[in-house]
């Protein structure tokens, strides 16, 4: 007999029950099912940054619909086409369900063929490689790069067995691609992570400004709130600053195309306007702001032998020394409006148009930027350059006026930032290069002192001593950098989680595959797909996806969502949670921990590092419960059922310590429980109550009465203005590379395409990466739209199509090529160079040719 | 009059001749028929174009333009006059050719229904099924009539919808659908209706052609007619008996021996099957007698008869 | 399968140890407690026999005054 | 049996009547074929013309079925209708736009390959093809309307902005989002279908028809959610616990409605400089005593 027909007979009988009784019954609360027998729940939407909040429709244990959750602010019941299809991405045909090991006749063999092992071969031969590794190289010897697109407890995890486990930071996040550079800027100017609006900036700002910023493909839902207010709010103005005409150019009152990184000279023009016409709100700068000057002529963050490195005065420097408001004023004043308009190419009344709007004391100005700020060789100074924009005018923590950096992944705040999976960074903002926070951190772990590897390798000035037998030495590794020591074999394994770096990362023919393929590494990838970069690896393992297991993710409005896993992955796939605390097992103390720091704490003495790290008491701390929901839904928890604890819960609570117990203020969160009873809250959550406007004095609870704005993440409670020179692109077009090449991403197409390709309406709908070209620059090199040409730069080359027409509209002078197409791998021609200060990777210039095949 | 079984149709010849010399002018004609429809296939495989398109209209080596004058009449039917060059020189020059070379060479040495229907006429002779025809072999110029007739008053061309010529070729090189059905009523209708129904009273592009060839230079000559000895092989293989006695019978009413009726294809089965090798090709206004003959052999020569 | 509604009318006082009691038998829910203490149960157990015992346990729970069986259905 | 040599004696009955047998036995023939060719000779809605075909009656008369076009099309969309299988006129090139859009080649191969004209040789300009006209017939179901960012045919569409432009709209349902609805003007439609193709519905909600509508079918995938919570009375899933948050005094925040809402009588904007309207100042002794030197 079927369920609905037993719940009608019951809900017949307990009504007339009532009726008889004369008693009205709340509304029959079992689980509301619409007509289908679907069981709803909430979660956040997989993809980009903006947290838009989804009901997953399950039943028969499959994810059968799914719906915009009308009760969800950001997104009021919409989704964007990636978000429609998100039932599907988790179905492809192909998904991966065995732990997959390179071997020949049996044994594991750098150049055999995958066969399926089980977990406990996997994490066996995996274990093995990493002692000894660890052993050899020393804390660089290993490295794990991690996602944005991590849940915030699997990074947590993730943090816990490199840094306190195998004692080494090479720890990254594919957000070093991605937000580097934002949290460079945040930290120098505000000593504090994140940004200080929030998305209702998008109702009540009188103008915005977007930086390299397409929005309307990169954040759909975000693009529609301001095109409403666009429409509605009379006198609302939308300013678009790009390389290439792209689709927000169909919303802007003032669209402005420059020439690739002079941007830095436009950012510099509109500060020395502002100062030039007294406009700046002077009695906000007397009271929260410093000015500070960075050393310049800092290079690319190339490797060390390149001649471009070698002329660079101060390689890689970024010591802020105190300047006064003039030499500030007189840094900028050389970028008049003929200037910045002959450096970058833009016409004087757009500029001045532009100048005008921010230094207009009546006008909110809210500006937006992501990757054509972050992807930028001097991404920390152009994020800088707006902040000093607004902190001169004053327009900053307040409803409409706010810098705001816009997040790339679902979770790059949420994880990578918060969390601080980066190779300097601890969670809630430490850093591995103060000792005191190191010690705060082992606290709060229960490690005894001295186990983080400080990012100087010395504790209280002694050398950390080291497994390996070599001191600790310098510690600090960025994501560009590993794939350079995987080359040189000084890194000899490589844990990839939750991304495909291998098609992600620049210059995939000189750094990423020769390192990948080094016969002395041993590559790991965790993915739901056989992506490329688990072509290039030597074990594979097999990962639940999303909806499969309990997650949580923070937007870019400090939104910090969590969910409930709704269904069980496929086959023996299991969550990354699990497979960090699982291969924990695998390594003893004794084989990653020098005998002296053993002595300090005899009690983990040949202990496991699960038990040191995880079965701690304080993880192991909630037991193991029946999740359900509001309604009585019941759901599966596959961790805990395997571990035999609230493994979430334990690991946030843990984590929570250092938002509330250290000396740094800001980051404060709410216990586990309510995230799940709420569509996201915005942090710092104290008792109960979140925060729209960081620094404000009655919007945030860190700000006393009276003091009206305080940038409490520095000491003195004061703003940095910092200088930014224009300096020119590393490797700007020439005789022979005459194309300025700029690479990203489109509104149908999820990063590297390997969930959004395998759905089939989106692979229909854009299957392959086109080469958008001017028409001009297309017929001067005799081809039409449609022609197959081959793209060359001085790394590699590729075949793709032309196309004139499309919706990006370069200027003459640069194509744009997006990245998603595995087919086509636009990564082998992009140069490895970075933001020396973040260390982020710039895809956005680099000299390339085209030529008809 | 005796009609020689099939199995030994032809074997004077081939004993005589040799089996390749004896089926000289057949091979020949399957050779081009199917060299045309190879030609016209091999573009899209082979990427390289020789022959594109199909019998309606074609471009040899990209640049030489054919178009089949049927079409074009039906065309000018049909009312749509703004017709481009391509299409005029191409009709041109395919008529120029068969109005020399014999309009209804179309007929056997490059449509493609030719095989089915020469098929059909074998199978039938095999199974030996009889039957007089009670269709009028005048009924293709009524169809011919009726072609153009349709093509004014519906304004489009209305045959091309079934016409068994095109859609056999185009099936071919472009793909059937249900076209093979439209073939396979003529292969019956061939086979169990009408000795030679299609080809000989109904096509009405047989009867275009039928036409265009009155004046056709190359014809089939029998200048050695006083040596046949009424072996009426070549009554059995020709597709249209009635051109035969004028050429080889006429020498009473000194008549010239050469076949002038238009009916005749210039298949060449006469000239194959001949065991006394009466017949062979030869232009029109030739018309020398070549009694007796000597040929190699003496056994040729024959008693007059 | 046996589905069956009743009322239960307990003293107003004892009415939540009575709703205790009455949760704890297998296949027995508690819907609504007014004040008045009148509490609407619902069965539902495979056997029918255990369900007509059940009714009568009902009875003699401490705190109970009456119940009136109002619906029951049964395969 | 062949006739024989001598000329049978015309017998005139004879004639008359095989004439008759022929004629009627032709022309009943001629009448099947007319009324063949007249149901054929009605385009169906799927089909479409090659660019620069004439019009369907004209293009019956004029295409020879020769398949030069089909040939000569970079991207193998063409294809001649089948007897039986394609209801169009046999023989004849057409392309579906679900399958097999027209790429709009700048350089249009296909239509000086044609022999006859069919493909009017005077189409040198790809964009003044006018092969169909895209409609967004479903707007119900269209994702656009809803509200959701999708735009995929806007995206691929090679005459974006002219032949399909995205018209802005408030979601008044939402309140603060807006709608980017896909509108086609028929001046610029070229009917080449990749509009049709990219639909990423189940049922393409843009169709390249040649007359009649057609209707768009929402994935079974997916639900509106509104429309849910609409339908059910409440959401679907337990609402928000109640969410409180740090406001100054003066400030609430209607976090389902209008967000914040600020009660307090100083505007926003920070005190800095006044940007004087006029060059005077307000006391009018000021100017006066300014005395000369300074005015410039």
């Amino acid at each position: 007999m079927s369920v609905s027909r037993r719940d009608f007979i019951k809900t017949n009988a307990i009504a007339a029950a009532a009726a008889s009784a004369g008693v009205s019954l709340p509304a029959v609360s079992t689980a509301v099912a619409d007509d289908s027998g679907i069981r709803w729940d909430k979660t956040a939407c997989r993809f980009c940054g903006t947290g838009c909040s989804v009901l997953v429709g399950v039943k028969d244990g499959k994810v059968v619909a799914t719906q915009g959750d009308p009760d969800a602010p950001v997104n009021r019941g919409l989704n964007c086409i990636k978000g429609y299809f998100l039932t599907k991405i988790m179905y492809g045909k192909d998904r991966l369900t065995k732990p997959l090991l390179r071997k020949k006749n049996g044994k594991y063999a750098k150049d055999g063929q995958f066969e399926e092992v089980s977990w406990d071969e996997a994490f066996k031969t995996m274990a093995e490689k990493w002692v000894a590794a660890r052993k050899a190289k020393g804390p660089k010897g290993v490295g794990m790069f991690g996602s944005g697109q991590w849940t915030i407890w699997e990074g947590y995890a993730a943090q816990k067995l490199v840094k306190a486990g195998f004692r080494s930071n090479s720890l990254e996040p594919n957000a070093r691609h991605c937000m580097a550079s934002a949290v460079g800027a945040f930290m120098r100017a505000f000593g504090i992570d994140e940004p200080m609006g929030c998305y209702d900036d998008l109702e009540h700002a009188d103008v915005f400004v977007l930086w390299g910023s397409n929005m309307a493909e990169m954040h759909p839902i975000l693009w529609s709130r301001m095109t409403n207010t666009r429409l509605t709010k009379p006198g609302c103005e939308v300013h678009v600053l790009s390389t290439f005409e792209h689709r927000c150019f169909e919303l802007a009152d003032n669209g402005i195309i420059f020439h690739p990184q002079t941007d830095l000279a436009i950012g510099n023009y509109i500060a020395n306007y502002i100062i030039q016409t007294k406009a700046y709100n002077k009695e906000f700068i007397d009271k929260n702001v410093n000015f500070k000057k960075t050393p310049t002529d800092i290079g690319y963050g190339l490797r060390g032998s390149d001649p471009r490195e070698k002329a660079a005065k101060n390689r890689n420097k970024g010591k802020l020394s105190k300047i006064s408001f003039e030499e500030y004023a007189a840094s900028v004043a050389e970028y008049t409006v003929e200037k910045a308009s002959e450096i970058s190419g833009v016409p004087v009344e757009n500029l001045e148009r532009l100048a005008k709007v921010y230094a207009d004391p009546n006008k909110k100005v809210t500006s937006y930027w992501t990757m054509g700020f972050n992807q930028h060789t001097r991404g920390v100074w152009m994020n800088g350059l707006v902040y000093n924009i607004h902190l001169l005018m004053g327009k900053i923590s307040e409803p409409g006026n706010s810098p705001f950096s816009l997040t790339g992944q679902p979770s790059a705040c949420g994880t990578a930032r918060e969390v601080g999976t980066f190779t300097h960074r601890l969670p809630a903002d430490y850093v591995t290069k103060k000792d005191s926070h190191c010690k705060f951190a082992e606290k709060i772990w229960k490690l005894p002192a001295g186990t983080i590897p400080r990012a100087n390798g010395k504790s209280d000035k002694a050398d950390q001593t080291d497994i390996s037998g070599k001191p600790m030495g310098k510690t600090l590794i960025h994501a560009v950098a590993m794939h350079r020591a995987l080359k040189d074999g000084k890194m000899n394994t490589f844990w990839v989680m939750c991304n495909n770096n291998l098609q992600a990362a620049a210059n995939f023919n000189e750094e990423s595959l020769p390192g990948w393929r080094n016969p002395d590494n041993f590559i790991t990838v965790s993915d739901p797909y056989p992506t490329i970069s688990a072509m290039g690896a030597d074990l594979i393992l097999p990962t639940a996806m999303w909806a499969e297991k309990e997650g949580a993710y923070g937007n870019s409005e400090r939104r910090t969502q969590f969910w409930r896993q709704q269904v069980k992955a496929p086959g023996d796939s299991h969550s990354d949670v699990w497979q960090i605390m699982e291969f924990s097992k695998y390594v003893k103390v004794e084989d990653v921990w020098p005998e002296d720091l053993i002595a300090k704490a005899p009690e983990y003495k040949g202990k496991t590092l699960y038990e040191v790290l995880y079965a701690n008491g304080q993880v192991d701390k909630f037991e193991k419960i029946q999740v359900t929901d509001g309604s009585g839904n019941k759901y599966d928890n596959d961790e805990s059922e395997h571990f035999g604890f609230y493994v979430q819960k334990g690991l946030f609570e843990e984590y929570r310590r250092f938002q509330w117990e250290g000396p740094k203020k800001g980051h404060e969160m709410a216990p586990y429980d309510d995230y799940h009873k709420a569509r996201g809250l915005r942090w710092p959550v104290i008792d109960g109550k979140e925060t729209l406007y960081r620094f404000r004095e009655g919007y945030d609870p860190h700000v006393k009465k009276g003091e009206g704005v305080k940038f409490y993440g520095k000491k003195d409670g004061r703003a940095n203005i910092i200088t930014a020179p224009y300096e020119p692109a590393a490797e700007p077009p020439d005789a022979e590379f005459d194309l300025w090449l700029s690479t990203g991403r489109v509104l149908e197409h999820w990063h590297s395409g390997s969930m959004t390709r395998r759905v089939p309406e989106l692979y229909r709908a854009v299957p392959n990466a086109v080469v958008f070209m001017n028409k001009k620059d297309a017929k001067k090199r005799r081809l039409r739209n449609g022609s197959e040409v081959k793209i060359i730069t001085r790394r590699g080359e590729i075949v793709s199509r032309v196309e004139t027409r499309g919706r990006n509209r370069p200027p003459e002078g640069l194509v744009f090529i997006p990245w998603f197409d595995a087919g086509r791998l636009v990564n082998k021609l992009t140069l490895d160079q970075t933001d020396p200060l973040s260390k982020e990777t710039d895809y956005k210039k680099c000299a390339c040719k085209i030529e008809k095949i | 009059m005796p009609v020689t079984p099939l199995n030994q149709l032809g074997r004077e010849a081939i004993a005589k001749k040799g089996w390749f010399t004896a089926h000289k002018f057949l091979l020949a004609r399957r050779a081009v028929q199917l060299a045309i429809l190879g030609l016209f296939m091999l573009g899209p495989i082979a990427g390289f174009a020789i022959l594109k398109g199909n019998l309606s209209s074609s471009l040899f080596l990209e640049t030489i333009p054919m178009t089949d004058p049927l079409l074009f009449l039906q065309m000018l039917a049909g009312g749509f006059f703004g017709i481009a060059s391509s299409a005029i020189i191409g009709a041109a020059l395919v008529f120029g050719f068969y109005l020399l070379i014999g309009g209804r060479v179309f007929c056997s040495w490059v449509c493609p229904v030719n095989i089915v229907s020469d098929t059909a006429h074998w199978l039938r002779r095999r199974l030996g099924i009889k039957g007089k025809t009670k269709i009028s072999p005048n009924t293709r110029y009524w169809m011919l009539g009726l072609v153009l007739v349709l093509a004014f008053v519906t304004g489009t061309m209305t045959y091309e919808l079934v016409n068994p010529v095109s859609m056999l070729h185009r099936g071919l090189i472009f793909g059937f659908g249900f076209g093979w059905a439209v073939i396979l009523g003529v292969f019956l209708f061939d086979l169990f209706i009408a000795e030679h129904g299609w080809c000989g009273h109904l096509c009405p592009m047989g009867a275009f052609y039928n036409l265009v060839g009155k004046t056709a230079l190359v014809r089939v000559h029998a200048p050695r007619r006083d040596l046949c000895d009424d072996c009426m092989e070549c009554y059995e293989v020709c597709p249209e008996k009635q051109v035969l006695p004028a050429a080889l019978k006429g020498a009473k009413d000194n008549k010239p021996p050469i076949i002038l009726s238009s009916d005749c294809t210039n298949c060449g089965r006469c000239v194959d099957i001949c065991g006394v090798n009466v017949f062979e090709f030869g232009l029109r206004f030739d018309a020398k007698m070549e009694a007796c003959s000597k040929l190699d052999t003496g056994d040729y020569v024959k008693n007059q008869a | 399968m046996t589905i069956c509604s009743l009322v239960v009318y307990a003293r107003p006082e004892k009415a939540p140890v009575v709703e205790q009691a009455i949760t704890a038998m297998e296949g027995a829910e508690v819907h609504t407690a007014t004040k008045e203490g009148k509490l609407i149960v619902s069965l539902d157990h495979p056997d029918r026999t255990y369900c007509s015992e059940t009714i009568m346990a009902l009875n003699n729970i401490d705190g109970v005054v009456s119940t009136a069986l109002v619906y029951e259905y049964f395969e | 049996m062949p006739s024989s040599t001598g000329h049978k004696k015309l017998n005139r009955r004879k004639f008359l009547a095989d004439t008759a047998k022929t004629a009627c036995g032709v022309g009943l023939f001629g009448l099947a074929l007319g009324m063949y060719g007249k149901a054929a000779s009605s385009l169906p809605a799927t089909a479409i013309r090659p660019p620069g075909a004439l019009a369907e009656d004209k293009f019956l008369a004029a295409c020879t079925r020769c398949g030069l076009c089909v040939r000569d099309c970079p991207y193998q969309i063409l294809k001649l209708a089948e007897f039986g299988n394609d209801n169009a006129a046999t023989g004849t090139p057409f392309f579906t736009a679900r399958t097999g859009p027209c790429e709009m080649c700048e350089d249009i191969p296909c239509v000086p390959a044609c022999p006859t004209g069919a493909l009017n040789h005077s189409l040198i300009d790809i964009n003044k093809a006018r092969m169909g006209l895209a409609v967004v017939i479903d707007q119900e179901t269209c994702i656009a309307f809803q509200g959701l960012r999708c735009e995929i045919c806007y995206n691929v569409c090679p005459l974006r902005k002219e032949a399909l432009k995205l018209e802005y709209r408030p979601n008044k349902r939402s309140g603060h989002h807006a709608l980017f609805i896909p509108v086609v003007s028929s001046d610029a439609c070229t009917g080449c279908g990749l509009c049709e193709k990219a639909c990423i519905m189940e049922e393409a909600a843009v169709k390249v028809l040649p007359v009649h509508l057609a209707k768009g079918e929402l994935g079974k995938h997916y639900r509106l959610g509104w429309n849910q919570k609409g339908k059910q009375g409440k959401s679907l899933v337990t609402p928000d616990t109640e969410h409180r948050f740090n406001l100054p005094e003066g400030v609430e925040y209607d976090y389902y409605g209008k967000g914040l809402i600020d009660k307090r009588q100083t505007p926003l904007t920070q005190p800095g400089p006044q940007v004087e309207k006029t060059p005077f100042s307000s006391n009018p002794l000021d100017t006066l005593n300014k005395g000369f030197k300074e005015v410039k």
